[in-house]
Order: C-alpha cells, then sequence, then structure tokens
C-alpha cells in the first residue's frame, strides 16, 4: 500500500472536496490544500524514512493482481525519475491549487474533485509499471481534464476541450493497440503472457513489426509532448483552459510524454528506436522552430506560451531520441525547468486575465507602471524561459544539445536556433507587455466607451438608463487601478524562481538521481554517455 | 428433456397465465407482477444453470456460454421491467399486452440464442420480430410508433424472406437444416444442382441478419424505428433483439463452414468496416438522442462483426481459439449493459428526445448526468468503464489475429465516435441561463442510477470476477 | 419427374417478383402481398427440395413458412387498417413523419 | 397419382358449367331496351357508392381465421400421427391447444366477437 | 371395357345424376317444407309436380341474361361457375360405393377443406364485382361466416383421422366395418353437421342470403342461369355434406343385405331430408349470435372433442 496510497489519497480527497460542497463552498479548496500537503508530506516521509536502495534502480515496488485472466497486475514502481516528476507534479498542483483559489468560483467542489483525479492519474501514470495499467492512468487522467477546460475554460472552450480530447484519444487508441500488439509479440516470442514492464523489458521483442508497434506509443506519446504534426490541440486547449488547468497541462501533462518516451519506448524497442530516431529528431527540431515561430507571431498571451511549449518539448523529444546519457538527462532537466517556467508564465497571464480581462498584446501595454511586481516575476519567467544561464531550462537545453551534437550534429545546430528564436518572441512579449507607456484598449473594465456610459449615467435623471448602465462596469478608481501581486501570490511565485534558479546553479544532486534509472534505460543502446 | 429448457418453459407459462389473467380480469400491476414474477423466476434457474454441462439436442444446443448470455439477457430484461410499471402507468394506452408482447419476445430471444437448427432459429426468430412489431407499434395514438411499427414489420418481413432464401438453398444444396449441414456435407455435392448454392445460400442469410442486426448496407429506417417506438420498445429492440441475432449469427458461423468460405469473409470484413465507419458518421448529423444510438448501434455491431473473421484464426492470444470467444461474449455484454443503462437514464428523462433538451442537465440534475456521462464514456471506450474492457477484449483478439487493416478502421471510427458522444456530454455541462432548481429525484430512480454507475465503473475497474467467469464458461 | 433446375427457376423468379413489388410498389398492402409472394416462392424450394432429399424436413419448413405468413398478414392487416384510419392512405412515402 | 377418370371428370364439370353459361346466354332474350342501370336497393335511387367503410369485426374474424386456421394445419398433422407419437406427441398437442385455448379466452374477452352494440370508447 | 368404364362412364353418370339430385331436390324440399307446414307445394306440373323443375328450368334459361353496366363483367361471370366447379369437385372422392368412386386420394379430407376454402371466392368475387350494397353485404356476412366456421369444420373431421389415422376416405369407410364412428365420435359429429349446415349456408344458418334483411345477399343482382347456378351450388352443397357426414360418421356404402350403393343413397337421402327439416323447424339466429356461436362454443368443443379422442386412442384404441 506505499505506493497505491500516493494516489489514492487525491483520488478520496476528490471525492471529499465534490462531497463537502454541499456544506461550505470554501470547504473543497481547503480540503484540496489538505490533501496536496498531505500527499506531500506522505512522499516526504517515505522518501525519508526509508533507506535509498542505490544498489537497486528502484526505490519502492508494489504489485497487486489486478486482472488475471490477462495477467494484468497493479504494478507500481518508483524510481528517481518518477520521484522527481511526482514532486513536481505535487509542487506544480499546489502552484495550480493557488491560482485556483481566487479565479474559481463556480461549482467549487466539482472543480477540486476534477482537479485532484487529474493530478491522481498523472501520479498514477508516473508510477504504473503495467503496460495496461499506464494506459489506464494515461486515460483517465484525460476525463477530468476535458472536464476542467469544459467547465471553467474561456470563451471557446467547448471547442478547445473537444479537439483535446480526441487528440489524445487518437494517440491513446494507437498506443492501446500497441500495447495490446506488443504484449501478444511477446508471448509468441518468449511464451509468457505479460503486461508487465519489468517482465516485458527483459526481452524486446525481435519481430519486424516491432517497427510499427513502436511507432503506435512514440505518436501517442508525441501527441501528448506535443510535437509538430501533432500539436494542434496544444494552443487552444492552452488558452482555453482555465489558469489552473494551463498550469497542469502545461506544467505536468506535457511531461507524461516524454516520461513514456523514456520510460518506454526506448527500453522496450531498441532496434525499431534506431530506426526512428533520425525521424523524431528532425520532427523535434522542426517543432522547436515552428513553436517558435508560431509564437512569435502571436498576440494572445496564453497562445505565445502554449506555442513557445511547443518549442522547448521539442528540446525534450531531441533529448529523449539522442539516446546518450546526457541528452537524457538534459531532456529530464528540460522537463522540470519547464514545468516550473511555464506554470509560472501561465500563472502570470492568468493574473494579468484576471486584473485586464484580457490576455491580447494588442489590448495593453506598459504593465510595469500599475504592476511592478508582477512585471518583474513576468520578466524573470520569460528570461528563464529563454534560456538564460544559471537557471534550469538553460542546463536542460545546453545537456540536450550537447547530447544531440554527439549524436546528429546537424540536428543540434538547426535546434541551437530554435534558442535564439526563442530570445526573440520572448523578448518582443516583454516588451509588449511589460514596458511602454500603460494603455489599455477594449479590455471591460477601461473601456472608453463604457467610462462614458458611466458618466451619463451619474448625470443622467432617467433612472431606467442608470438601471440599464449601472451593472455595466465599476468606476475604476484611479489611484491603485488594479491591485499587484497579493502575498499569496507572491510566495508561489518567489518559490518557483527559487526552484529554477536552485535547478540552475546546483544540478548535480538530481543529475546523480537520475543517473540509475537512465543507465537502465540506455542500457541497451551501445552508445552510452557519461554524467556530466 | 433437460432442464435446459426450464427458463423458456418458465416464460412460456407466464406469458399463457398472463394472457389468462388479462382476459379475466385487466390490472396493470396484476400484469407488472406477474410478468416480474416470471422473468425473475426464469432468471434465476437460467444463472443456476450457467455451470450446468452441456447438452445437444437436434434443435437446441445448451452450453455454458448460452447460458451465460441467456442469463445476461434475462437479468438485462429484469432491470427493464423494474422500470416499466413507471413509464407505462403514465401513458393512457392498455398497458397490459405491453408485458405479453415483452414476454414473446424474451421467450423468442432465449430460445433463438440455444437454437442449433434452422427451423427453431426461423420460428424463434419470428416469434421475436413479430412481437417487435407489435411493441413498437404499441402507442395507439402516436402516428410515429404506427409508423415505425410498419417500416419494422416490412424491414423484419424482407429480412425473413431473404434468410429463408439462404436456408431453402443450403437446405437443397445440402438436404439437412442443422447448422453444421454445411460443413458435413460439403463433399457431397448434388449432381442435380451444378451452381454451387451454399455460398449464395449464406449471403442470402447473412444479409438477413444485417437486417435484424441493421448493419450498414441494410440500415434503412433502423434511425426512423427507433425513433417512432416508445422508448422501452426501443431498448428492447436494441438490446434483445441484437443480441440474440448475433449470437445466432456467430453460431452459424462457428458450424458451418463459413469460416473458409473466402468471399464469405471478404463481405464480412466489408460490411464491418462499413458499419464501423457509416454509422459513426450518419451519428454525427443527428441531433436527436435516439437516432444517435440507433447509429452507434450499427458501429459497434460493425466492431463485433471483426470478431466472426478471427473464429478460425490461427493465431490467438494464449493460443488459444475460444479467446476470441470470450472476446466476443465480453464486448457484446458490456455493449448491452452499457445500453441498458443508457436507456434507463432516457426512460428516466422522459420527453428528452433531442440533444438540446440535455442543455445544463448536469447542473439541474447532477445524478443523472453524471450516470449519462459514465454511460457515453463506457460507449466511447474510456478506461475504467466496462465498455472499454470490452473493448480491450476486442482488441486483443483482433490483435492476436493479425487483423490489421479492420483495426485501423476501428481506431478512425472509434475517434469519430468520441466526438458525438463527448458531444452529448458537453450539452450537459452547458451553463443554462435559467437559474433551474435541481428536481428531486425519487428513491426508484436513484437506485437505478447508482446501480448503472456501479455496474458501468465497477465492473470496468474490477473486471476479474466477470472475466474469470467468462473463461471458465468459454473453455 | 421435373428437374429441380426449373424449380429453383420458378422459385427465383417468384421471390425477384417479389423483391421487386417490395422495392417498387408504395401501397402497404401491396407490398404485404409482395413479401408473400416471396415467401411462396421459398416454400416452393423447401418443398421441392424435401421431395428430392426424401426427408419432411422441408415440408416441415414449409408449414412454418405458411404460419409466418398468416402471422405477418395478421399484424401487417392490423396495422395497415389503423394506419388508415388515421391517414386514410397507404402510401408508404407519405409515412415521413420520422425523418431525420 | 391423379387417375384418368378424375381429369375426366373436371374436363366434363367444366364444359357442363360452360355449358349452362353459353346455353343461356344463347336463349336469353334480346332487344329490349333497359332502363334499369342502377344497383338494386329496395327500387329506390342508390345512394353513395359501394366503399362503405366496414365494420372492424370482419377484420378482425379474417385475422383470427388466418391464425386459428395455421393452428388446425398443425393438429390436421398430430391427428395423422398420434398413435406413433403416443403420449409424448399428446402432451404436446395438449400444450398447444392450451396455448391456444388461452388465447381464444383472451380474444372473446377482448370483445372479437361482439357484434352487438359497443359501449363508448371501445374500438 | 374395364378402363373405358372407369375413365368415362363413371364420372359422366355421377355428373348427371348430381344434376339431376340437386335439380329435383328444390322440388323435394317445397314439397316437404309444405308437407311441413300444413300446405301442398308445386303439384301441378306433371305427377305429384314432379315436372316443377323442368318448367323452373326452362325459365331461368330463357330469362334475360343480365349482366349489370355497373359490375365488373369478367368477374360477375366467373364467380357462379366458381362455385359449381367447386362443389361438384368435391364430389370426385366420395366413394359412393366400393367400385364407383372418380378419384382416391390420400389426402381426400385436405381436399375437401381446400374446395370448401376455395368456394369462399366465389361468394366474394360475387359480392365485390356487383357492385351493388346489399351484395357486398352479403358476401361479407358469408365469407366472415364460412371462414368462422371451415376452422372448427377442418377440426371436428381430424376426431375421425385420429381414429383412422388417415386422410383417405377409402380408409376410413374401410375402418367403420364394425361400427360407425358416430359411437365413438357422437360430439364430432354434431359439430360437424353443424360446420356443415353453415359452410353450406342453409337454414338456420342462411343469413347471408336473408330475404328479409339484405334481399339476397350476394347474389342480388344476379338473374338467369347464373343465378340458377348459385341456386343449383347450393343444393350441391347441401347433398355433399349430407354425402361426406355419410362416409365419415355412417359408414359410407356399408350396409348389410342391400347393395352398397343404395345403402349409400339411403344414408345420404336421409341427410338432405334432414337439412330440409332443419330449415322447417328451427327459426334464424341473429348474425352476432351466430358469429359467437362459432368462436366461443364451437371451436372450444371441436378443440376438446379432438384432445378426447387422442386419449381415448391411445387407452382404448389399440
Amino acid at each position: 500500500m506505499t505506493l497505491s496510497l500516493l494516489i489514492l489519497i487525491p483520488l478520496l480527497g476528490g471525492l471529499l472536496a465534490w462531497y463537502s460542497q454541499g456544506f461550505n463552498p470554501n470547504l473543497p479548496r481547503r480540503i484540496s490544500l489538505f490533501t496536496l500537503l498531505g500527499s506531500l508530506a506522505y512522499i516526504g516521509i517515505l522518501t525519508l524514512t526509508s533507506p535509498l536502495a542505490r544498489s537497486s534502480q528502484w526505490l519502492f515496488d508494489e504489485s497487486h493482481v489486478w486482472i488475471d485472466r490477462f495477467n494484468i497486475t497493479a504494478h507500481f514502481s518508483m524510481d528517481g525519475l518518477s520521484l522527481i516528476l511526482i514532486l513536481l507534479t505535487l509542487l506544480m498542483g499546489l502552484a495550480a491549487l493557488s491560482s485556483a483559489w481566487s479565479e474559481i468560483d463556480k461549482h467549487q467542489g466539482f472543480f477540486y474533485f476534477n482537479f485532484l483525479w487529474t493530478l491522481a492519474g498523472i501520479i498514477g501514470v508516473f508510477l504504473a509499471m503495467d503496460l495496461l495499467l499506464f494506459f489506464v492512468f494515461w486515460e483517465v487522467m484525460l476525463v477530468p481534464m476535458y472536464f476542467l477546460i469544459a467547465i471553467w475554460g474561456h470563451e471557446n472552450r467547448r471547442y478547445a476541450a473537444l479537439k483535446f480530447f480526441l487528440f489524445t484519444q487518437a494517440g491513446g487508441l494507437l498506443m492501446l493497440l500497441s500495447t495490446i500488439a506488443l504484449v501478444v509479440f511477446h508471448y509468441q516470442e518468449t511464451g509468457q503472457l505479460s503486461f508487465n514492464y519489468h517482465v516485458l523489458i527483459l526481452a524486446p521483442i525481435a519481430s519486424p513489426t516491432a517497427i510499427w508497434i513502436c511507432l503506435g506509443f512514440i505518436i501517442a506519446f508525441l501527441v501528448k509532448l506535443p510535437a509538430f504534426p501533432f500539436h494542434p490541440w496544444l494552443p487552444d486547449a492552452h488558452t482555453q483552459a482555465p489558469t489552473p488547468a494551463s498550469i497542469i497541462l502545461a506544467a505536468i501533462l506535457l511531461k507524461t510524454g516524454g516520461y513514456g518516451i523514456i520510460r518506454f519506448v526506448l527500453p522496450l524497442f531498441p532496434d525499431a528506436v534506431q530506426f526512428w530516431s533520425p525521424l523524431m529528431m528532425s520532427l523535434a527540431v522542426l517543432s522547436i522552430i515552428y513553436g517558435a515561430l508560431m509564437a512569435f507571431s502571436q498576440h494572445d498571451l496564453k497562445r505565445i506560451v502554449a506555442y513557445s511549449s511547443v518549442s522547448h518539448m521539442g528540446f525534450v523529444l531531441l533529448g529523449c531520441f539522442s539516446l546518450n546519457m546526457i541528452a537524457l538527462q538534459g531532456a529530464v532537466m528540460q522537463m522540470l525547468a519547464h514545468g516550473l517556467s511555464s506554470a509560472a508564465l501561465f500563472m502570470l497571464v492568468g493574473l494579468i486575465q484576471q486584473r485586464l480581462h484580457s490576455r491580447d498584446l494588442h489590448q495593453f501595454s506598459g504593465l510595469w507602471r500599475y504592476f511592478p511586481q508582477l512585471s518583474a516575476m513576468g520578466l524573470f519567467f520569460a528570461i528563464a524561459s529563454l534560456g538564460m544561464p544559471g537557471l534550469g531550462n538553460f542546463i536542460g537545453e545546453f545537456l540536450v544539445l550537447v547530447g544531440a551534437l554527439e549524436q546528429h550534429a546537424s540536428f543540434a545546430v538547426l535546434a541551437s536556433l530554435g534558442l535564439i528564436l526563442g530570445a526573440v518572441y520572448s523578448l518582443r512579449m516583454i516588451q509588449k507587455s511589460f514596458f511602454g507607456p500603460f494603455q489599455t484598449r477594449g479590455s471591460d473594465l477601461d473601456d472608453p466607451a463604457s467610462t462614458v456610459d458611466t458618466e451619463i449615467a451619474l448625470t443622467s435623471t432617467s433612472d431606467q438608463v442608470s438601471a440599464k448602465v449601472a451593472p455595466l462596469s465599476k468606476p475604476p478608481t484611479l489611484s491603485s487601478p488594479y491591485p499587484d501581486l497579493s502575498l499569496k501570490e507572491k510566495l508561489t511565485l518567489m518559490s518557483i524562481a527559487a526552484g529554477l534558479i536552485l535547478l540552475g546553479i546546483h544540478p548535480q544532486p538530481l543529475l546523480d538521481m537520475l543517473e540509475q534509472p537512465l543507465a537502465q534505460v540506455l542500457a541497451l543502446y551501445a552508445i552510452t554517455g557519461s554524467a556530466l | 428433456m433437460s432442464n435446459h429448457y426450464l427458463p423458456a418453459g418458465i416464460l412460456l407459462s407466464t406469458i399463457l397465465i398472463l394472457l389468462l389473467s388479462i382476459a379475466l380480469k385487466r390490472s396493470h400491476i396484476h400484469a407488472f407482477l406477474i410478468t416480474g414474477v416470471g422473468l425473475i423466476g426464469a432468471c434465476l434457474v437460467q444463472v443456476s444453470l450457467i455451470e450446468a454441462p452441456a447438452t445437444s439436442e437436434l434443435l437446441f444446443i445448451f452450453t455454458p456460454v448460452n447460458a451465460l448470455v441467456s442469463a445476461g439477457l434475462l437479468v438485462i430484461l429484469v432491470f427493464l421491467w423494474s422500470q416499466l410499471y413507471h413509464w407505462l402507468d403514465k401513458s393512457d394506452n392498455t398497458n397490459e399486452e405491453y408485458y405479453l408482447l415483452l414476454l414473446t419476445a424474451s421467450l423468442g430471444a432465449v430460445s433463438m440464442i440455444a437454437s442449433q437448427h434452422f427451423a427453431s432459429f426461423f420460428l424463434a426468430l419470428e416469434l421475436m420480430s413479430l412481437s417487435f412489431v407489435g411493441l413498437i407499434a404499441y402507442s395507439n395514438n402516436n402516428p410515429n410508433s404506427q409508423e415505425a411499427g410498419i417500416k419494422y414489420l416490412v424491414l423484419s418481413a424482407g429480412a425473413s424472406a431473404l434468410i429463408l432464401m439462404g436456408i431453402a438453398l443450403i437446405y437443397l444444396q445440402t438436404g439437412s437444416l442443422t447448422f453444421d449441414a454445411v460443413s458435413t456435407n460439403k463433399l457431397q455435392h448434388l449432381a442435380s444442382s451444378p451452381l454451387n448454392l451454399t455460398t449464395s445460400g449464406m449471403i442470402f442469410i447473412l444479409t438477413g441478419l444485417c437486417f435484424k442486426l441493421s448493419l450498414v448496407p441494410c440500415h434503412l429506417w433502423v434511425a426512423d424505428i427507433f425513433e417512432g417506438a416508445p422508448l422501452p420498445t426501443t431498448a428492447l429492440l436494441a438490446i434483445v433483439s441484437k443480441l440474440s441475432a448475433f449470437i445466432v449469427l456467430w453460431r452459424m458461423f462457428s458450424y458451418g463452414e463459413w469460416q473458409t468460405d473466402s468471399t464469405i469473409l471478404d463481405v464480412i470484413a466489408l460490411v464491418a468496416v462499413a458499419s464501423m465507419l457509416i454509422g459513426n458518421l450518419l451519428a454525427l448529423q443527428q441531433d436527436r438522442l435516439l437516432r444517435i444510438l440507433a447509429f452507434s448501434s450499427i458501429s459497434h455491431f460493425g466492431y463485433l462483426l471483426i470478431m466472426l473473421l478471427l473464429l478460425e484464426g490461427n493465431a490467438s492470444l494464449l493460443n488459444d481459439i475460444s479467446f476470441n470467444l470470450e472476446a466476443m461474449v465480453f464486448y457484446l455484454l458490456a455493449y448491452m449493459i452499457t445500453l441498458t443503462g443508457t436507456f434507463s437514464v432516457l426512460m428516466q428523462l422522459e420527453n428528452t428526445t433531442s440533444i438540446k433538451q440535455l442543455s445544463g442537465l448536469f447542473w439541474r440534475q447532477p445524478l443523472q448526468a453524471t450516470c449519462l456521462s459514465v454511460l457515453m464514456l463506457s460507449l466511447a471506450g474510456i478506461p475504467l468503464t466496462i465498455g472499454f474492457m470490452g473493448k480491450f477484449y476486442l482488441v486483443a483478439a483482433a490483435i492476436s489475429g493479425q487483423l490489421w487493416w479492420p483495426m485501423s478502421f476501428l481506431v478512425i471510427a472509434s475517434v469519430i465516435g468520441l466526438y458525438f458522444y463527448l458531444r452529448i456530454i458537453m450539452i450537459m455541462l452547458a451553463k443554462t441561463e435559467s437559474a433551474s432548481v435541481p428536481c428531486k429525484l425519487d428513491i426508484r430512480e436513484k437506485v437505478t442510477s447508482w446501480v448503472i454507475i456501479i455496474t458501468v465503473i465497477g465492473v470496468g475497474t474490477f473486471p476479474s470476477v466477470f472475466a474469470d467467469m467468462l473463461e471458465a464458461v468459454t473453455h | 419427374m421435373i428437374e429441380i433446375t426449373w424449380v429453383l427457376v420458378l422459385s427465383g423468379v417468384l421471390f425477384a417478383i417479389g423483391l421487386f413489388g417490395l422495392l417498387s410498389r408504395r401501397n402497404l398492402l401491396f407490398m404485404l402481398i409482395s413479401l408473400e409472394i416471396m415467401l411462396n416462392g421459398v416454400a416452393l424450394i423447401f418443398v421441392a427440395a424435401s421431395n428430392l432429399h426424401g426427408n419432411v424436413d422441408g415440408q416441415l419448413m414449409y408449414l412454418f413458412i405458411l404460419t409466418l405468413a398468416a402471422c405477418e398478414v395478421a399484424v401487417g392487416l392490423a396495422l395497415v387498417i389503423h394506419i388508415y384510419r388515421q391517414q386514410q392512405d397507404l402510401d408508404v412515402d407519405k409515412l415521413t413523419k420520422l425523418k431525420g | 397419382m391423379v387417375s384418368a377418370s378424375f381429369i375426366f371428370y373436371v374436363l366434363a364439370i367444366i364444359i357442363v358449367t360452360m355449358t349452362m353459361i353459353i346455353l343461356s346466354h344463347a336463349l336469353n332474350p334480346r332487344g329490349h331496351k333497359r332502363s334499369n342501370a342502377y344497383p338494386y336497393e329496395s327500387g329506390i335511387v342508390p345512394v353513395g357508392d359501394t366503399n362503405i367503410r366496414w365494420n372492424v369485426n370482419y377484420f378482425l374474424i379474417a385475422i383470427s381465421f388466418v391464425i386459428f386456421d395455421i393452428e388446425a394445419v398443425f393438429l390436421y398433422l398430430w391427428s395423422l400421427v398420434v398413435v406413433e407419437t403416443s403420449w409424448p406427441g399428446l402432451l404436446t398437442a395438449s400444450l398447444f391447444i392450451l396455448a391456444l385455448f388461452i388465447a381464444l379466452i383472451y380474444e372473446i374477452k377482448q370483445g372479437a366477437f361482439n357484434w352487438g352494440i359497443r359501449k363508448e370508447g371501445e374500438s | 371395357m374395364m378402363a373405358l368404364y372407369e375413365v368415362l362412364l363413371v364420372p359422366t353418370s355421377v355428373l348427371l345424376l348430381l344434376l339431376l339430385c340437386a335439380a329435383w331436390s328444390t322440388w323435394l324440399e317445397r314439397r316437404l317444407l309444405a308437407v311441413w307446414q300444413d300446405r301442398l307445394g308445386p303439384n301441378r306440373v306433371g305427377p305429384m309436380g314432379l315436372l316443377q323443375v323442368v318448367a323452373d328450368m326452362i325459365k331461368i334459361f330463357t330469362k334475360e341474361d343480365w349482366v349489370p353496366p355497373f359490375a365488373d363483367k369478367a368477374l360477375f361471370i366467373i364467380a357462379p361457375m366458381i362455385l359449381m366447379i367447386m362443389t361438384l369437385l368435391g364430389f370426385a372422392i366420395i366413394p359412393f360405393s366400393p367400385n364407383i368412386q372418380i378419384a382416391n386420394f390420400d389426402n381426400a379430407l385436405l381436399f375437401i377443406l381446400a374446395l370448401s376454402s376455395l368456394s369462399v371466392y366465389s361468394i366474394m368475387l360475387a359480392g365485390f364485382s356487383s357492385n351493388s350494397k346489399y351484395a357486398l353485404l352479403g358476401a361479407m356476412r358469408t365469407a366472415a361466416q364460412m371462414l368462422s366456421y371451415e376452422v372448427f369444420m377442418g377440426l371436428a373431421l381430424m376426431g375421425v383421422v385420429i381414429i383412422t389415422g388417415s386422410f383417405s376416405l377409402n380408409d376410413i369407410v374401410a375402418a367403420q366395418e364394425n361400427y360407425w364412428f358416430i359411437l365413438s365420435q357422437p360430439l364430432g359429429f354434431v359439430l360437424f353437421l353443424i360446420a356443415g349446415v353453415a359452410e353450406s349456408h342453409r337454414a338456420p344458418f342462411d343469413l347471408p342470403e336473408a330475404e328479409t334483411e339484405i334481399v339476397a345477399g350476394f347474389h342480388t343482382e344476379y338473374s338467369s342461369m347464373k343465378f340458377g347456378m348459385f341456386f343449383i351450388g347450393e343444393y350441391l352443397g347441401v347433398i355433399f355434406v349430407s354425402a361426406l357426414i355419410t362416409t365419415l360418421y355412417f359408414g359410407g356404402w356399408q350396409g348389410p343385405v342391400l347393395p352398397p350403393i343404395i345403402w349409400f343413397l339411403l344414408k345420404t337421402g336421409f341427410f338432405v331430408v334432414f337439412f330440409i327439416l332443419l330449415r322447417a323447424a328451427i327459426p334464424r339466429p341473429r348474425y352476432d349470435q351466430l358469429m359467437r356461436l362459432g368462436w366461443a362454443v364451437l371451436l372450444p368443443l371441436t378443440l376438446l372433442n379432438l384432445l378426447l379422442t387422442a386419449l381415448w386412442q391411445l387407452t382404448l384404441g389399440f
């Protein structure tokens, strides 16, 4: 029950949150907070009290019989990679909770139910060592996520939610087919029917179909990642999702794709991966450049961040298929760093939207004047995301590039182009939004027309007119038009920033922790690099 | 006479008693109770027969699989029956005969599931079809119902004629009416009939059964019938009639030499793929719930049809040919359970025909909306629902049989299907302008909804019990 | 003895006539009649085949077909009368309330 | 096998009937102008046409006939082989008859053969 | 010569005899009715009015052969022919004596049932083709009545079949060597008798042509020989049912001393007279009473008779 408890806590917390709504509308978010803190505490106690078995890759292992008929087990294992990603999940969950705290005001119980179940699904994905179990969690995390987007999202939420779900489901179906095909071929070759990762990894299948099975897995993960041709769901989903959901999407959900490739694709299909590697690397480079270009041409802040995610996750893909230790470490590092920085950026965009009711770069500029703290944070994270040395993102991208250079120099060179483009769009975003004279156009709150209306209403004696116009807007208080960051928001952003800095200046413990799991992954490949 | 005949016997005597009681004194509650006693009795007996040893007679064959499927069917019928009283009590028709027709239809279905002879198959089929005509046209004052009834009559009679033609040709060729006549008499070609009549006979039968299962080239009018019939009838039609027809199709397939006839296999593969795609594509454009269900059922049977291609496949999971059967039965039952749930919810949401009327249901009646969402997810095959396990079995069997190209269409069709299942959920999530207060559900509706949710999620999450039973039954 | 092929041809023709009638006629009564013709075409094969093989299964099937035909006519007639009373028309093309 | 005498008998019957028709046609008086081109309705001018709405009972009788005549066909067969099928056959036939008998009771109680004046609301 | 006798002579003589009998049974009916009603009846033409039939014949042949312009002509003419043909065909399977029988069918009883079903067509066609309300109403009534009574007429016959195990009339007659089936089938006999009366729509079941209600029923518009054919057909029907009753329940041609054909004619004649007596003795019921009687009383009784016979046959029959 050690590991499954980790999944059960948020599941039960979610149910409790839903149920508690009937008593007090504010109860659900408190319960969620306690649930997340409880999970964190639990995982902390777990890792601190148990002796970290350095000799084995696996820190914890737990297995229950599930579906006897197919020898499917509920098998959970945790190694360094999972541990790090679960920690990321919980921490970013907290960040998302912080942004949800004030933003979500309708149907709170159901919101936190979905929120916690998504997190539980993601934790399950990071822990599941049985392929079917993995698939189940993979799909299960989507349904609550779908609800999050479809109910609490912005103006075009239905379309976005549907697109998100259809894309990931199509990928999921392919994965299901591939999983079963893998198991069937494995069975035919070894006579052992098992969906268990630990069993399958021992004897990678030799059939020529492996290439296609592998492709099925890769596509499923690429959709989630998302890489270039499979990305169209992402900008919509990110844009339309409520901020907490955007944070979860960008910070954690995308990482499951990278995790899947590292955990399953690489060790299970050594030959096929070699075969696909060039194609995948070129896709990665395409994603990097395409994402950056698209980010440059957007004027919706959330879309910019979303496309920058495409670009950044391209590095993860590049790292994964470079097939050496440095690149893999880089990829994981990039995943973490991107998780932190994009979460923070989405949160910031959410804050801006909360205040200005717009995310459109054309609608406002010069925010620095009224929101110095917010803008400073924005500046910091934008720079982090463009890969400023000393921060986590730099380490990740650098390691990936080094690793890729070892494998395919040309790809690395092209990918580094992405770095430059990244700088361009990040700086454009900063420049357009934070600097320059303060103005807002067309946003609800500061619409000149509405101000005029209000004036008319104030001067008019007609009750009708005032009754009609009065609810339109509150008269802006000129002294402090919009509040700057609150303490809670400040705290959250600061801790994320601290995390990024920590990753940037002292990544070594993390890299050490990753070494053993990644070495296991690469054990089947001839080329293995050494840790930095 | 083995005690395998007992469930059908119970049904038959219930029919007679009910008929007599209606003749002597009309009373809705009596009719309801008599039907219930009969159905539950038959159901219990059938469940206890699952473990009984298999026997085969000339007309009927009783295997554990049959027993399981019949038991599943009867359980579903009992479940539907439990909601019938409330539904019928509101209409101003006389209600007693509805139970009568329900019972005759179920008697037909139960005997059809066990038949292994063309004569018994044909009689059972007609018993069922003709009862359905009555059930569909039951609403006295509703012209839609009459129209659906006449359409069903023409369709089913046409289908019967086609099936009969097929049977006649096979009989002419082989001189026997048993399902396995084709395989045993294959070599003994008649001098007087130079044609090879068996293949054409099979195609006739297949076409007829396609009408009964409303598979693609024969899906004419099916949505009209679904929509026009009274709702409980639609449920029965979608569940009882299709389930039994499919079981019979499977048995004909596994007994005759059909599996080795490449023409037939090609036709089936084509029908399967076309049904999957066209069913889902047609459902995309629909705005009315029952039409969506009608078309989605076409595609689900398209998926199931793939299983027929596997019956004689040599590559199979666990090197075990009966795994395919297991997968088929699982999918069939899973789909039927989901469908039953869906219709139950629809029966609770009376007068809801268009999906627009579902708008905002999540905020009005959260329990029902949750229930319907779970069911839609199950139909779409999302994990942790029973529908997913069904799909898992299906895909596992199909991949073991290396049916790659139908599989690829399955993926495409599933994604299309996902779209309209999600659309229903999406509409329920829409916020309604009118601040409607949640309606109070009575205890019956609550219990029904919970039973559905727990079954669909429960079996979907922990399918082991079910799977083990299925494994035991199919071996 | 009449050769079986001729029987086959005759019943095939009957079946085809019935099928054609079913598809082309728009009047419900005629559609029902066409169905009967189809059934009788089939029944002919059963009787002939029964004679050919020297077993009674075919004749049994003939009886069943007869039963079916009777039941179909009974049910169909009932429905047709009902519809006629409601609409004063038996044209199946006018049954178009259910279109989607 | 159909005997020759039967064929001759059939021919003879047909010839006789034809003869009767033709003979009466040949012998009938012609040339009379008749003004009566109307159907007989007790000597008054006919009203309406013959497209009368039939009592629904006629249809019920027709349907009942179809059902019970088919029942009869099965019983014809059974009565041929009562001795061969012995007790099981009798049992089956009794069940069959019982079922149809109950159906008959039902039909009678439904008023299928009530031709008298109906109560309001009965169809 | 034997062959020629069988092929030509028997059918011809049977046919002629039948037509004569049918014709003279009209005379017989009128005379007998008169006797029972204390009057004379036709007694002017020929001795005891025997030649009345001939006079009627001449009259009917020379009447105007009126085909109404509003009728459907072909069907109008064919309808009476069908009735004649069907009724006459029935006699083909009656064993008049051991060696006087036109055709010996194995399925003679089915043949009879088929013929009686077909004669419904004649009446329906007559009614519909006349295009007259009385005719139509009469035809509907007749058809409904004949159909209703046909169901249990066939079933009533099956009692005899259960005992003999054959549909062949010859077998049935042969099986009555020791005792007549009237002894073992009294209920069956009564039922068949009633059904027979209704099938030949004689009084008291002559509602279809009840003069007082619907003029003449389905043959309102008929005249001349076509009317005559319906008329003769009716009497032929009476004779046929009598012959059938004789064959099935009264041992057919079997009887001591006298030659078989005489026995047969005697028995048949008795039933013809009985039919005429029925007309004189029993009033006509209402139509709905007739239908109810058929379905609600006689049909269940027939089924009961069938089961009892089977039971009897299985316990005592062998």
